[in-house]
């Protein structure tokens, strides 16, 4: 449920938008969903809705799941993140704070947690369409 | 592509009074156990306090107050467990003990996800105990968060000076707020810091002494608030904010 | 795009004998100290040495050796002057004694830059100031520099071990040579801090005290060379090189 | 003359990826030179015809400036990077280290010094053209 804090953040920004554009109402929301954090897409969808200011009565969220890649500074290598045979507390302590990743994740090549995080992170604000 | 989450950080942190981040050029200065009894203090005076450990690569206020077995609850966000009658914030909930080999953009990613989802509530002080340096951390302070006050360590040698100087100079070109400046470890007397800290127009809080006794409270709150070490912070910090 | 430094830095660091990053989880504990004094104390056994102080953020060692008024001639590169016997070089050079408040992804960029410009030449040893933590520079010590030996620096202290534990497990896990662990600062005889690091299977060389006149000899390094400090250096360290 | 080591590092790391490839040999060199560094092109371009291996003996040095931009972490506000009215120490200071830029200046609408470097940092090699 800090799925909540994350929803109120996105309603927030667009909100803020809104008013600098100058818009009349929210038509719909595009949200990208990094894989990594592992978002509950319904909790997330259901505070989403259950923040719905006037400006937003009609607004359509449209959610997207970014996939997850990874990519080790040290040997280049690539791979895709993947919670199979992760300890549940780990995937959850990554659920909170993504970059814990480093703490318990390694390059499946070299071994080294010195990774960047190429995509997958995290949720963003993709594009808001509103009328005036 | 917006990043939500910076549009939301000063609204979770709208009902806290005042936020005070333990700060120093130089490591090893104090701040951990400066922020820590600092928090303590306050507590004890009957305000509402949280202690956040934002030195994610070498978090130490959990060993000075021995904070085991807590975790946060996700409620709309996630709630600081209390300790101690603090409410008490900290990567290691998730890192454990394990090493944390986060670079300066995953650490800033990382704190500004926690202040994005950490629900403080009301609090009368938000004590930070900062990494050393002026990196990111102490960047993203200076950026993100409205009306934030610096509390300055040092000790009284010529190269931790040194490079509280440059953080002192920085935080005041961007007119960013000091409560003042603490000589921690003093072995004897010498106006030294004093002066410097004074031609540089910051507030002089006082010195703290060396005290031999310190380590021995290590984990152990009671102890510590018993060490002249915590009546030094009491006198010369805690009653001053 | 490419970037054609990463290919030039083990190039440049060919004709080292043995390259030493004095490095700690934490601030504080004498990394400046040690790696200064080590540096010198192998210059007087003879060796061709050379120093990079690598702390961006809070770089100590112009002050520990009063190095001013030196500058790098420019010569198919950077060559870094001498001071005391040492080829030294720190960004201190470049940033004055203004504040850099640089993040981590300017202080790789900027290490990156220096080792792909200083060309050292023949040296037997060079000496490297880290700063404090597991963050940029550690993680591109470990990335770029071939044959990096890491020797590690504790104080007595629980906080300081600590996060020294982590600093040698990360480098275990990656077989990072480890040349040893040095307790610093020690006040009272206790077996703690060898017993840990022993139970990590890391090398324990020894311990050096608390020297009550180190700080006098801040900026002497005459001085500095006759202090006990200096003479457990020495011993512990230098001598096992 | 600093140039020659970065040149120095362009030709090695050409060499490499040519024996990667298998080239025979090198036919062009595009390369980027960032204005923040403020390379002396002639004396870069003097060093580079002098490290010439036989792999490279025709190879064509196509060299092109990019534009610095910087950008303010704290108002975002974007400006071009100038060394006009810049003192002269200073800018031999960010020419041996770029990042130095973050010492001495500062955004000229709020006077942060956190802000990015998004364009004309460095040397890059862009691409290399070669026969097999
Ligand atoms: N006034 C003091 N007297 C004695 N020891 C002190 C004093 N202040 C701090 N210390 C010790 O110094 C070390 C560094 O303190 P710490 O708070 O961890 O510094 P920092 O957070 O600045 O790195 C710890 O071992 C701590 O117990
Ligand atoms: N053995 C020692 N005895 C007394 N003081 C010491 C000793 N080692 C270091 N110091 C002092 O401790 C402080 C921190 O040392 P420094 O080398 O700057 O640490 P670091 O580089 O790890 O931050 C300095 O004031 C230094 O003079
Ligand atoms: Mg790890
Ligand atoms: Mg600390
Ligand atoms: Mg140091
Ligand atoms: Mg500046
Ligand atoms: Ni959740
Ligand atoms: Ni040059
Ligand atoms: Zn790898
Ligand atoms: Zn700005």
């Amino acid at each position: 449920m800090h799925e909540w804090a994350l929803a109120e953040a996105v309603i927030s920004t667009t909100l803020k938008i809104a008013e600098e554009k100058e818009l009349k109402e929210v038509i719909e929301l595009k949200i990208k969903i990094g894989e990594l954090q592992q978002i509950d897409q319904e909790i997330f969808e259901f505070a989403l809705s259950q923040l719905r200011s006037p400006m937003l009565k009609n607004a359509k969220f449209s959610l997207e799941t970014v996939k997850a890649e990874l990519k080790c500074r040290v040997c280049n290598h690539k791979w895709k993140f993947s919670t199979k045979n992760m300890d549940h507390d780990v995937s959850e302590f990554i659920h909170f704070v993504p970059e814990i990743a480093h703490t318990y994740l390694k390059c499946p090549k070299c071994g080294s947690p010195d990774f960047e995080i190429l995509t997958g992170r995290g949720v963003w604000l993709d594009s808001i369409k509103g009328a005036k | 592509m917006v990043d939500p989450r910076l549009n939301i950080i000063n609204e979770r942190l709208s009902k806290i009074g005042k936020i005070i981040a333990v700060s120093s050029g130089k490591g090893g200065v104090g701040k951990s156990m400066i922020a820590s009894t600092l928090a303590l203090a306050l507590s004890r005076r009957g305000y509402k306090v949280g202690l956040l450990d934002l030195d994610f690569s070498c978090p130490s206020t959990h060993v000075i107050l021995s904070i085991e077995g807590l975790f946060p609850k996700e409620e709309k966000g996630i709630i600081p467990p209390e300790a101690h009658g603090l409410r008490y914030m900290s990567i290691v909930y998730y890192a454990r003990d394990e090493p944390s080999p986060l670079r300066g953009v995953d650490i800033s990613n990382a704190i500004i996800e926690l202040f994005a989802i950490t629900q403080w509530g009301s609090l009368d002080f938000l004590v930070i105990d900062m990494p050393p340096g002026i990196g990111d951390a102490t960047l993203d302070m200076i950026r993100f968060v409205n009306g934030i006050n610096f509390l300055i360590v040092t000790t009284p040698s010529k190269v931790a000076f040194e490079t509280v100087r440059k953080l002192i100079q920085l935080l005041k070109d961007l007119k960013v707020p000091i409560v003042g400046v603490v000589e921690n470890m003093k072995m004897r007397d010498s106006p030294f810091i004093r002066e410097q800290v004074e031609r540089l127009a910051a507030p002089f809080l006082g010195g703290i002494n060396f005290d031999y006794k310190l380590e021995d409270s290590m984990g152990d709150v009671k102890k510590l608030l018993e060490t002249e070490f915590a009546q030094s912070v009491e006198e010369i910090v805690s009653k001053k904010l």
